[in-house]
């Protein structure tokens, strides 16, 4: 399985961190994407014409959208099927958070490029539209904890946090604070705090896990 | 609780600030507050003890509040420095050796939890406890309308020390109000007794309803919405 | 205020590749709108209609706002034959130019910024290394630096104790020379061009020269930008946003000599676009 | 316990300078004195841990905004000779660098 990876892209990382938290092995194509604009090249057109990242290719199959990889993903390598429910109201819903996803790359990850590679668009526009769905987020979010529930679809992690969680957590890159999202960064936590859980630039491995001991020479110390 | 004095910087002010609520901080949680204008990282160690601190390292002036509770202590995600309880500063990590004294020390502000909200103080001396009004936590929201937008909004029938009580959908409930930077208000949602999830799901509704009619009234604008929370630029503002 | 020092410095506006016949770049220099035009055999550079110094050196365009004091700064080894040379692009960062030269010259972070890459929470210890500012060529120089990294460049394998030199030829400019896994006694470079946009912004251009036959262009592109997103943040949240020329609400320890040295140098050259002058 | 003699040579306003010494000494917790020779000179006799000796050499190479310190010169000190150093940070400013002033 092969993967058409840039890291600086949350839409890939979606798949990263999936595969990570599943165990599935892939290999990875770095496609310069910055500044090289790669995926407008006639090369990169032929595998995905519609020049967007990531694509997978697994045996003859060539998926190119990231919601959809989720997917394929989840149904070949979960069998438990715990990350893509079928029961027919979760499964909806996580139809409906797969598109939220899309809307969340639409804003902040729009704002993102725009704060880090000056890609022309209407910034404040973009950042104004983050917060609108983040408080969408904030609002679901409070209900599922008085659910005691944790995740997007109930008590465990399903791809809509996956799809969701990336550009959400990288929105401070693009000038969208997450300070008075409570309950958004509560969620966050807990989707670092996963078994497996990787990291990508702008998201900070799980430092503060309280099985993480103090460093050694700080313990002695203390003892002493 | 922390005995250190507040920062030279701060601003002074006479009480205790509701800044977040109880329910959901969870031991190790670590973020952003505002309070009387200071910059604040609130963060309980995993035993659950509370401290807020000027959000600034003593170190390179990074905000503490993108750091990480490890334990008892609090660490900066720049250079790894650990403070202790006290804003002490006992580990640096690039001299494992080096016993820091104990004026290498983050500024604390004083932090109280009580009647199902975290408070915070940045006067001098640690202000008397708030007056006793318990709570069951709901929900925290922002809101893009400066404090007086929501006091004509709202029909308050009594009001102590930033909590405000009143009735929203048939129900008491207590709003304890914190100023945010940029004309903007902070909201921490309890109701007197403890309720079902699904009025709880009611009752934030009707929050968002209140703030869709404060922010007609008052928005601010996009610009400063988005930018709000980027933090003092300017000379004079980092001036100590 | 733009100071005549910082008005008469080289800045990177651009990288070479960039110059397609015909293209118009806008950029900002110092609070200024500017223009690189290439008419198809000849680029230039304008504030307006006033005609810029311009010159094209290690993959990137240059130009200054007013009279450069001095050439551009030499890099010999980035023009030894058998390198590869590798322009990132550029990261805008919500931070003044100089904090962003400032943490490229920090070793200390490594094991929290660049967890697992460059740094680990078990080796955090800073041996001490040699600073100087060389009076004669107007550069600081760190040398003997040494620090255990897990991961040093994209075709290391397990963990080393890398050497490290930094040296800063202008004070918007960083350059690392760093062990090279490939080549044994000599150095890979890896720069970064910051370019001042006004004293709390910049546009930072990561450039290296490295001995690396195998690692696919594109790897070796990313391997560095992750290494710098993981410093942006950082950077948008250190508080000044302009560089303290005087520490005294710092506390800085021996493992910030370069940083230390690095101010001390923008105090005395008086350097101070992006720095806080005022006593602290 | 470390005890060292630490030289700061360049041109700065001594007694601001000085003053700045001893915030930076109680700061890092150190004990000891400054004797100001000159507006060119300031020499301290410093004691604590030795990695906040160095701490110190280091923020006072910076020193105030308007110091220009050339260079530094940090030398340990053997505990023995340094017996009858004081317990708190003293500041000793010649008459000559108080004339300096005006």
């Amino acid at each position: 399985m092969k993967l058409y990876d840039y890291v600086l892209s949350g839409n890939c990382y979606k798949i990263r961190l999936f595969a990570a938290l599943l165990g599935i092995p892939y290999e990875t194509v770095a496609v310069d994407l910055y500044p090289g604009k790669e995926q407008t090249r006639p090369a990169f057109l032929r595998l995905n014409p519609a020049g967007t990242l990531p694509v997978l290719q697994d045996g003859d199959l060539t998926l190119t959208d990231s919601s959809a990889i989720l997917t394929y993903l989840a149904r070949r390598h979960d069998p438990t099927g715990q990350w893509c429910p079928q029961d027919p109201e979760l499964l909806a819903q996580l139809v409906g958070w797969l598109s939220f996803a899309d809307d969340l790359t639409r804003t902040s990850g729009a704002a993102r490029l725009h704060a880090i590679f000056k890609k022309p668009i209407d910034s404040v526009a973009a950042q104004k539209g983050a917060h609108a769905l983040l408080r969408r987020l904030e609002l679901h979010l409070c209900d599922q904890e008085f659910d005691d529930s944790s995740f997007l679809l109930g008590k465990a992690p399903t791809i809509a946090d996956i799809a969701c969680f990336p550009y959400v957590a990288l929105a401070p890159d693009g000038g969208v604070e997450l300070d008075g999202y409570a309950a958004v960064q509560r969620w966050i936590y807990a989707i670092r705090k996963l078994d497996g859980f990787l990291p990508m630039p702008g998201i900070h491995p799980l430092h503060e896990h309280p099985d993480k001991p103090l460093p050694e020479g700080l313990n002695a110390r203390l003892e002493a | 609780m922390t005995q250190q004095s507040p920062s030279p910087t701060a601003k002074p002010s006479s009480s205790w600030i509701p800044v977040a609520l109880s329910a959901g901080f969870r031991p190790g949680s670590n973020i952003r507050v505002f309070a009387d204008g200071n910059d604040i990282a609130l963060w309980s160690s995993f035993s659950g003890k509370l401290s807020a601190w000027v959000n600034r390292c003593p170190h390179r002036g990074m905000r503490l509040s993108h750091g990480f509770v490890r334990g008892e202590m609090l660490a900066c995600i720049y250079h790894g420095w650990h403070f202790a309880q006290d804003a002490n500063c006992k580990y640096i990590p690039a001299h494992p050796e080096l016993v820091p004294g104990e004026m290498i020390c983050a500024q604390a502000h004083h932090a109280h939890e009580q009647d199902g909200l975290l408070w915070v103080s940045c006067a001098e001396e640690e202000p008397d406890a708030p007056a006793r009004l318990p709570g069951f936590g709901v929900r925290s929201l922002l809101i893009d309308a400066p404090r007086p937008v929501l006091a004509g909004v709202l029909e308050v029938t009594h009001e102590a020390q930033g909590r405000w009580e009143l009735t929203l959908a048939d129900q008491p409930v207590i709003l304890g109000v914190q100023d945010w930077p940029e004309g903007r208000t902070g909201v921490h949602l309890l109701t007197k007794e403890a309720v079902s999830a699904e009025t709880k799901k009611m009752l934030s509704r009707e929050l968002e309803a209140m703030r869709r009619t404060c922010e007609a009234i008052a928005p601010v604008s996009a610009s400063a919405s988005a930018s709000v929370p980027s933090g003092p630029s300017s000379r004079s503002g980092d001036a100590a | 205020m733009i100071n005549e020092i910082a008005l008469n410095d080289w800045y990177p506006v651009a990288m070479a590749s960039e110059l397609k016949p015909g293209c118009r770049l806008n950029r900002v220099l110092m609070e200024r709108e500017i223009q690189i035009s290439n008419d198809g055999d000849k680029t230039h550079a304008f504030e307006g209609s006033r005609v810029l110094p311009l010159q094209i050196r290690y993959d990137h365009v240059w130009t200054s706002l007013g009279a450069p004091a001095r050439p551009l700064f030499e890099i010999p080894e980035g023009e030894q034959d058998g390198r590869r040379l590798v322009a990132c692009g550029r990261v805008h960062v919500r931070c003044s130019p100089l904090r962003a030269v400032e943490n490229f010259l920090d070793i200390a972070h490594f094991p929290y910024v660049h967890t697992g890459i460059l740094g680990a929470e078990d080796h955090p210890e800073v041996e001490r290394y040699d600073v100087e500012i060389d009076d004669e060529k107007d550069e600081v120089w760190a040398r003997q630096v040494k620090f255990f990294q897990p991961q040093a460049a994209k075709s290391a394998e397990g963990g080393i104790m890398a050497d490290y030199m930094y040296r800063v030829p202008a004070p918007t400019t960083s350059i690392l020379y760093k062990t090279c896994p490939a080549r044994v006694g000599e150095w890979d470079i890896i720069t970064l061009f910051v370019q001042p946009v006004s004293e709390t912004t910049c546009d930072v251009w990561p450039w290296m020269a490295l001995y690396d036959d195998e690692t696919p262009f594109n790897d070796l592109v990313q391997f560095q930008q992750t290494i710098f997103m993981q410093d942006r943040s950082i950077l948008e949240n250190q508080i000044p946003a302009l560089l303290p020329l005087d520490p005294k609400m710092e506390t800085p320890t021996r493992a910030d000599l370069t940083s230390i040295a690095y101010r001390r140098w923008l105090k005395r050259r008086r350097m101070f676009y992006g720095a806080q002058t005022i006593a602290a | 316990m470390s005890f060292a003699k630490i030289e700061f040579y360049g041109t700065f306003d001594t007694r601001h300078f000085c003053d700045w010494i001893g915030h930076r000494a109680h700061k890092l917790g150190l004990t000891g004195r400054i004797e100001a020779a000159s507006s060119e000179r300031i020499t301290l006799y410093v004691q604590g841990q030795e990695e906040l000796l160095n701490a110190m050499e280091v923020a006072c190479s910076l020193g105030p905004i308007d110091a220009d310190v050339s260079h530094t010169n940090l030398v340990f000190i053997d505990p023995a000779d340094a017996s009858d150093w004081p317990n708190r940070f003293q500041i000793d400013v010649g008459p000559e660098v108080l004339a300096d002033r005006r």
